[in-house]
């Protein structure tokens, strides 16, 4: 027996099924006309021991320090020596020397793959500077950053990417998958999303052993919809975890755009709220303000208050890998026309603006950089490229465990290694 | 009749589908306007619309329920995992949900999808780009498994398993997308075009689900393959002058038992080849059938020849990957035993 | 080389671990002061069209009705006739008699396991009648409601429960997890969350194929934390799925209190902010907010507006299933001291006061619903309890396939049944 | 010695580990305050503080990611997946992650966490509350799988999975959490205290990983088990009055290859018992492990008594249960044979 209450009538609008679309393919111009911003320095600083609940609107914001002339602007200015912010610089131009370089080691077939973070330098870079050196980073492939900025040494680097005898990651990963305990770099891992949770747990560890150090993770925009996502921050916010849950929006996930993400629906920030976690969504080409907000966030961390989700919002200026050719799906001028700009220019013009830097030194500073990527290359290519050498084929059994077991030893004899 | 490789066949196939049945649509990563990171969907979205083929989030969680909920409905719903190393997020929905639906409602609902995912290795991937995860499924009991190694096997199973009532794994062998792969990794690719399997009718046809191909006839030694392992078994037959009978399982669950059954009576050896991890991978199975059901005929062990028991090590991979070299001793072994 | 700015002095705090704990366990006074309430009627109701930016309040809020002496006020009274009332009145009464007689038949030995939803029977039955009969319902254990307003037969519900050889489902399924297609109840999975994504999918296919059924989910906010709630709010905003997704906020998870799924930190309704969902937070024991608030986000799913999230404010008032005693882990008079009372008594306490029911009607109607359990149950026993009476053992091997393959014909053969 | 059933050996080892190192702690879905659904860690939080043992979200995948974290931190986490029907959600973490830290980092990170969740059928569970789950684990290259049959080993091997510091899967049989069972179900249920396993030391001892036990010595046939079908296995062979070699294998990787090995050679006969799924169950790569190292010198071919390719179905329990009647028919079908 059926309600008659169930069967009202309906409403008259057939549905349909709506799929995302960005706002140009190749061939139309590319417009960022949608994207609003708010002035640098507009958005308030609140103190870190503030409610979230307080500064929901952060999230739906964008800080901004650095104004369109490279003046640093308002209360999230970090107000760093010019030491640092050169060392910032240098950080980000070897960083693209170094990227540059490996691609093109590929395209020559000298390794199987690679992956760049052009146009996204500042994301790993500021943050590296705003961490101390043991704070532990989760990272993805696209902050080979904080290797370079913790002074982990380019030719180790291009060792794992070469995949040769020399390689700290003896054969086992395909390129750009470092991994450094001693540098604080967690070993990453080709799936999407893993780390995340992983960082939390590693950050509650930490305040478990009455440890001063924190963790901080980084994700892509694409990788949010995964559900270690969630996890990350259901954990992150119910233990109150010290540790900084970046989001880097560079607006695509291979060929994806940000829609297919959520991105058109609300800001990759404020899915922070729903955990009762403090957001903010930050100018990720804007070297100061990603220092100034990771720096905020780790000091809440390290207060005992617990988590902070940050977006990065940014741009991926190149393909997604060497395996990617982006002009297959967005228009070509996209990189040119966002309104962001490059993290690289943007902190020289800073540095020439407070007079701390010259356009003479800045051209030295890429020849050095250069020379620093060529010395590295050319002591990683004595050792050899993919293919020409590589570690012990026994390594190929190790570590699976910690000891050998008997299927293992038998399979190695059989391999006759 | 057209040439395709394997990527083509694996096109004709969803389009085919695509054009007779407005039921079935297609989601996954990268597979809408782009066409696919190897192209299988490419051209899909322009001719039919981003309804019936579009991108979905990086969740392959989400990609799975959001299947089983259409395919419950009464669509039927093609996925693409992108790489089957990314296919656990969605393990719980699979093996939970997809496999019992039918089973735990009395056939009231149905999860009738197909998850398509490219799978295995030799193409320097690396140890997250080339995982062979077929035993993950054939356990589970509910699920078929289809593993094609021609394009025209590729197409008509493709269009049997959307075809078919129940969810079905499809794992596509990347390394053969281009062309057949002996295995012999130092020497020049070969294209499709060369081999016979590459003429595809352009419309309609299915290579039915639970059959077996008996790919060359053989009076020595049963070898059991699939995926790209079915040329390398080929080529290595050849090589080590061993007259064998190659069998494409083409289909591991349901398991065509009598083409396996028949052969090895016939031949009284047998050896098993898949590029997954030796332990508790699917050639376990085999080997175990084997055993049961023709046991008084076997006349030596039956052997694996398997990828190792370790991840798959980017600068070892053909260390890794189960070549001729290593078939072939196992074929000698096994004539010898 | 490492930087010197990287190696800067370390707040003192020592971290700790923070582990969320409720406001009392076995032997404390049940302490619900924490709870804020609005008065009911002060929430806005705004119209379905509205942006959901513009209402994120409404998340963090409690949509209420029914005030303390059974008014209905304010915006959101859905002004139902009194014939709608009573139904759902008697819906819940019923609801609640199959419960307290299948709870005690499974302490009787007569099946392996049982689950009431004691407290919670609005969240169920409000939303049925606000619902068309054939939008499709993907409930967990908790919403047997749902079938008992859409007038699926008690004795069916019991030959389920039973495994017996009239059991709907073969006797494949644990007890109370129903099945009807023709009901519009998806399957229940003892697996949590699997459904929700599930009913996002449903609810795209109706889209696509331009029907004008819509989906309603249910979660519990203990499986909120689950991936499955993510992928299921992901897929929801991107595809703009005609589907609810209600949370039932029953403030426990087996043993473990709201605040382990993140509930101390924020509301489970905020959750769908940080997807661009309109998210709405009902007193799920007021059967006029829970009907208002379906009928509300339904009418938006139906106008192709996209989905909405609901969480329902409640509280179980009885223990997890009978595997459980909820006496060793929470405050005995809890349930007498929830401040939102009990939704039958709520929704009898208006139909008397708008003078549409009566003391002696509803002792009737209660005689009338014990009467209806009684026959029903009689009917299933003469068929049989667990173990008395089955289907075929044939069923075992049915329905994993559309078509039985050889191997599981041989084990069938080997089973010898 | 204090007699214990398996949940207050399993307590016990908890106990012991949680006051020897504090890098241990314990975490899972209801196992803080209320000491876990099955008891297993009644009394710890109370002992050790919130911090030690304490509830996490309905977030498996949550709850294992946690737990690598902290492992990579040099803590050794414990945590409890309710059921392992709901292991899945983790599915990824523990295959993608858990199992390969130390391979891919080189052994610059590691994830020493020990997984506990209670399996298998025989309560009635209906199908997401008795699946056995272990083959999906035992195909996966670095991670260790174990079950205890005994209070005694439960202990034992509980506290040697702690201290390994690899991760490792520790199934506990929950049909005989509270009594040995034989499979008759019509019988009256056993307690452990009538069992000499039940004698559990206070103290630590650890039970090595990677060593069976010969649970029964005999010459006629060996039977390869664990957990809950070792008590079967052993009631069953007594019942046949057949002289198996009863082996319970407690860890099934690493295998002890060689004590099987040694027993199939001395027997010439093999039967293999578990309650899983049959295909590409764990007791698929014993039996292929057992033909490739005891060919010559097997008798008759080796039977697998296992549960059906199903789920497990809530009315019918017991005919999907491997039971007395179907082991005891093995054995007489080898014996034959
Ligand atoms: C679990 C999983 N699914 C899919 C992939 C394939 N994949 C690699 S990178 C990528 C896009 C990631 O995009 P985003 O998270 O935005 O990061 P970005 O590349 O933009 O830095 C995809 C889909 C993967 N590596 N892991
Ligand atoms: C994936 C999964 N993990 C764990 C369980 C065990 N389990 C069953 S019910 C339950 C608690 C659910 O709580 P909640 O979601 O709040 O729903 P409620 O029971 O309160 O209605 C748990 C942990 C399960 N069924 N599925
Ligand atoms: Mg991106
Ligand atoms: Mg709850």
């Amino acid at each position: 027996m059926v309600d008659t209450a169930l069967k009202r009538g309906r409403n008259a609008v057939v549905l349909s099924l709506h799929i995302p679309e960005p706002e140009g393919r190749p061939g139309d111009p590319a417009d960022f006309s949608k994207i609003k911003l708010p002035e640098p320095g507009e958005v308030r600083r609140p103190p870190i021991e503030v409610e979230p609940a307080e500064i929901r609107d952060l999230a739906f914001t964008l800080i901004r320090v650095l104004d369109r002339e490279g003046r640093a602007v308002g209360p999230w200015d970090p107000r760093l020596p010019a030491e640092t912010l050169r060392q910032g610089l240098r950080h980000m131009v070897l960083t693209r020397a170094y990227d540059d370089r490996m691609y093109r080691a590929q395209r020559q077939g000298k390794t199987s793959f690679y992956m760049k973070c052009t146009g996204e330098e500042a994301v790993a870079i500021a943050a590296a500077q705003a961490l101390e050196f043991d704070d532990m980073c989760f990272p993805t492939y696209r902050q080979q950053g904080l290797l370079v900025a913790r002074g982990y040494a380019l030719v180790d680097m291009m060792h794992q990417v070469y995949s040769n005898a020399r390689d700290p990651l003896k054969g086992r990963q395909l390129p750009i998958m470092y991994s450094s305990r001693q540098f604080g770099f967690f070993s990453i891992s080709g799936n999407l999303g893993t780390q995340y949770g992983q960082a939390v747990g590693w950050a509650m560890a930490s305040a478990y052993k009455g440890d001063s150090r924190i963790a901080a993770a980084w994700i892509g925009e694409g990788a949010t919809a995964e559900g270690d996502f969630h996890n990350a921050l259901t954990f992150a916010s119910v233990y109150r975890a010290p540790v900084i849950l970046n989001i880097v929006n560079n607006q695509y996930a291979i060929s994806a755009f940000h829609g297919i993400a959520g991105g058109q629906r609300s800001t990759f920030a404020s899915r922070g709220i729903g955990y009762g976690l403090p957001a903010l969504r930050v100018d990720g080409n804007d070297y100061l303000a990603v220092y100034a907000a990771t720096a905020w966030a780790a000091e809440r961390a390290r207060s005992n208050l617990g988590a902070t989700v940050i977006e990065l919002y940014t741009y991926r200026a190149e393909g997604h890998s060497t395996s990617d050719d982006p002009s297959r799906y967005r228009p070509q001028e996209e990189r040119e026309r966002w309104p962001l700009g490059d993290p690289i220019n943007r902190l020289k013009q800073h540095l020439i603006a407070i007079g701390a830097w010259s356009e003479a030194q800045h051209k030295a500073l890429e020849a050095e950089c250069a020379e620093a990527v060529r010395a590295a290359l050319k002591e990683a290519e004595s050792v050899g490229t993919l293919g020409q050498s590589r570690p012990s084929a026994k390594e190929m059994f190790e570590d699976v465990y910690k000891e050998m077991p008997w299927h293992l030893r038998r399979q190695r004899q059989e391999a006759g290694v | 009749m057209p040439t395709m490789n394997m990527i083509q066949a694996l096109n004709s196939a969803l389009d085919v589908k695509l054009n007779d049945d407005p039921n079935v649509l297609i989601f996954g990563e990268d597979v809408g306007y782009f066409g696919g990171v190897f192209r299988v969907t490419e051209g899909l979205q322009k001719k039919y619309g981003a309804t019936r083929c579009f991108d979905a989030p990086i969740a392959e969680g989400g990609i799975v329920a959001a299947a089983i909920g259409m395919g419950a409905y009464g669509l039927r719903p093609v996925v693409e995992i992108q790489f089957a190393d990314y296919i656990y997020p969605a393990y719980d929905q699979l093996v939970s949900e997809a496999a019992r639906l039918r089973y735990r409602s009395a056939g009231d609902f149905t999860a009738p999808l197909t998850v398509r995912s490219p799978y295995g290795g030799g193409i320097f991937g690396g140890q997250t780009h080339s995982q062979s995860v077929e035993a993950l499924f054939t356990h589970v009991a509910g699920l078929k498994t289809v593993i094609p190694s021609t394009p025209y096997d590729a197409k008509g199973l493709l269009i049997a398993a959307i075809e078919d009532d129940d969810p079905v794994i499809f794992l596509e062998p990347k390394r053969i997308y281009n062309g057949p792969f002996d295995g012999h990794h130092e020497r020049p690719v070969q294209p499709w075009s060369k081999h016979p399997a590459s003429e595809v009718p352009e419309g309609r046809y299915t290579v039915p689900l639970g059959q077996a191909a008996v790919v060359r006839e053989g009076a020595d030694v049963t070898v059991l393959a699939y995926g790209t392992m079915v040329h390398v078994a080929l080529a290595s037959a050849a090589e080590a002058g061993v007259d064998a009978e190659v069998i494409d399982l083409r289909t591991l669950i349901p398991l065509d038992i009598e083409t396996v059954q028949a052969s090895v009576k016939k031949t009284g050896r047998c050896v098993i080849v898949h590029e997954a991890t030796r332990t508790s991978g699917f050639g376990a199975e085999l080997s175990a059938l084997v055993q049961e059901h023709c046991f008084f005929h076997l006349e030596a062990p039956i052997e694996r020849v398997t990828g190792w028991d370790t991840p798959y090590p980017h600068a070892f991979e053909w260390d890794y990957f189960p070549g001729p070299a290593r078939v072939i001793a196992a074929l000698r072994r096994v004539m010898e035993g």
